[in-house]
């Protein structure tokens, strides 16, 4: 597993791993999972992917804005398992020569993320309840085991 | 007549899909030529509780997106994808 | 001093301080003191400033933020003195309950603190040469003491 | 002929310009009313190296922003700004 984790994601490695002295713009995204007024009391959110096309879409979207933005550099972390409410689930660190090209980078990666890679979540709420995510955030299928 | 060349497809379920079929893959055989769209219906009309599963799913063949009509060959892996929610 | 330091900038505290459930989605940017191909040796860089009227502009930005992404949270520092080369000036952390929110919310940030904020630099090259910086990034000022 | 009344306004520079004049600040005098447009004239007559000075610097009244022909009052602080280059 090279982009997924079923640790918690630290922030300060993929600092690390883009840092350069020629990148003076780092931009990064932190998803972490939420438990507000959308929501209906999440204690957690179990996430699921296809591992294998995970790591080779995310591959390719790393790849594609080392191309579009030349000089910048892309990491990212996308954690699986029972992630509990306030923490990362995932961390996208875009750094480049400068800011404009860091900020469009990240924003490429994580909607890209959103829109290609087969990740799911269903959320674990405090009544014991499971409902899985759809992607327009909400969740609105039926309980998974009612 | 020439018998009609037959592929076996690993088909594989996730998340909401995989509960409905209680199973996390099946090897579904196809009459070839055939496309993704072939497979889906394969998938809900042999396997028990894939009904629920919609009929123009999201599927990737080979580990990377693919639309109903993209063909399919023997020995190919179709994964059917619940609405992505990654991220 | 609220919004300026003389220390190094910690990211963590920012992300503690802006950290919610309601929020989902955090952008960050960090600015940090380049030496890349664009630059001659900078060892590191002295930042100086209008401090009174630092804190009062980035007061402002934080407020404009607020009022224009409610339910946002953001928090920033800006270092002053002399930076190494590698090292963060600036940081900018922003949350929101939506990914947009916090990625036009930190931009928004950034690009009025390039333009509004009192702050100075003056690179320090390996040579002992001092040079100010001007605003399109660039020095080209005369050097200082020559 | 009445006299005309004068304001005493407090100059601050910074970064380059400071460096220019060798000092921080300065006390100025001008005839009222005036502009900061006035103010940076007379700074620009009256002190050493300061005409290295732009004719039309960023300026800043009591901690905000100014145009050059904002009006000054007797006791504001009048800041000359070089090309900001923070963050």
């Amino acid at each position: 597993m090279v982009y997924l984790t079923r640790s918690s994601i630290s922030l300060e490695a993929l600092l690390a791993e883009v840092s350069s002295p020629e990148c003076g713009g780092t931009c990064v995204f932190l998803g972490t999972v939420r438990n507000g007024p959308e929501e209906k009391d999440v204690t957690a959110i179990e996430y699921s992917a296809y591992q294998e096309m995970v790591e080779g879409e995310l591959g390719r979207i790393v790849a594609e804005a080392a191309a579009r933005w030349p000089g910048g550099r892309l990491a990212l972390r996308h954690r699986l398992g029972v992630i509990p409410a306030g923490e990362a689930s995932i961390a996208i660190v875009a750094a480049a020569p400068h800011r404009a090209q860091a900020f469009e980078a990240c924003r490429y990666a994580i909607e890209e993320i959103k829109r290609r890679v087969p990740v799911w979540k269903k959320e674990l709420r405090s009544d014991g309840s499971e409902v899985w995510v759809d992607p327009s955030g909400r969740p609105t299928s039926k309980p998974a085991h009612v | 007549m020439p018998l009609q060349p037959a592929g076996t497809i690993r088909v594989r379920f996730f998340a909401r899909y995989a509960e409905l079929v209680g199973r996390a893959e099946a090897a579904v055989a196809v009459p070839l030529p055939a496309t993704v769209g072939d497979v889906v219906r394969s998938v809900r009309e042999q396997l028990p509780g894939a009904g629920d599963i919609p009929e123009r799913p999201l599927a990737a063949v080979n580990l990377r997106h693919a639309r109903l009509d993209a063909s399919v060959q023997d020995g190919d892996e179709v994964a059917l994808l619940p609405p992505i929610a990654g991220g």
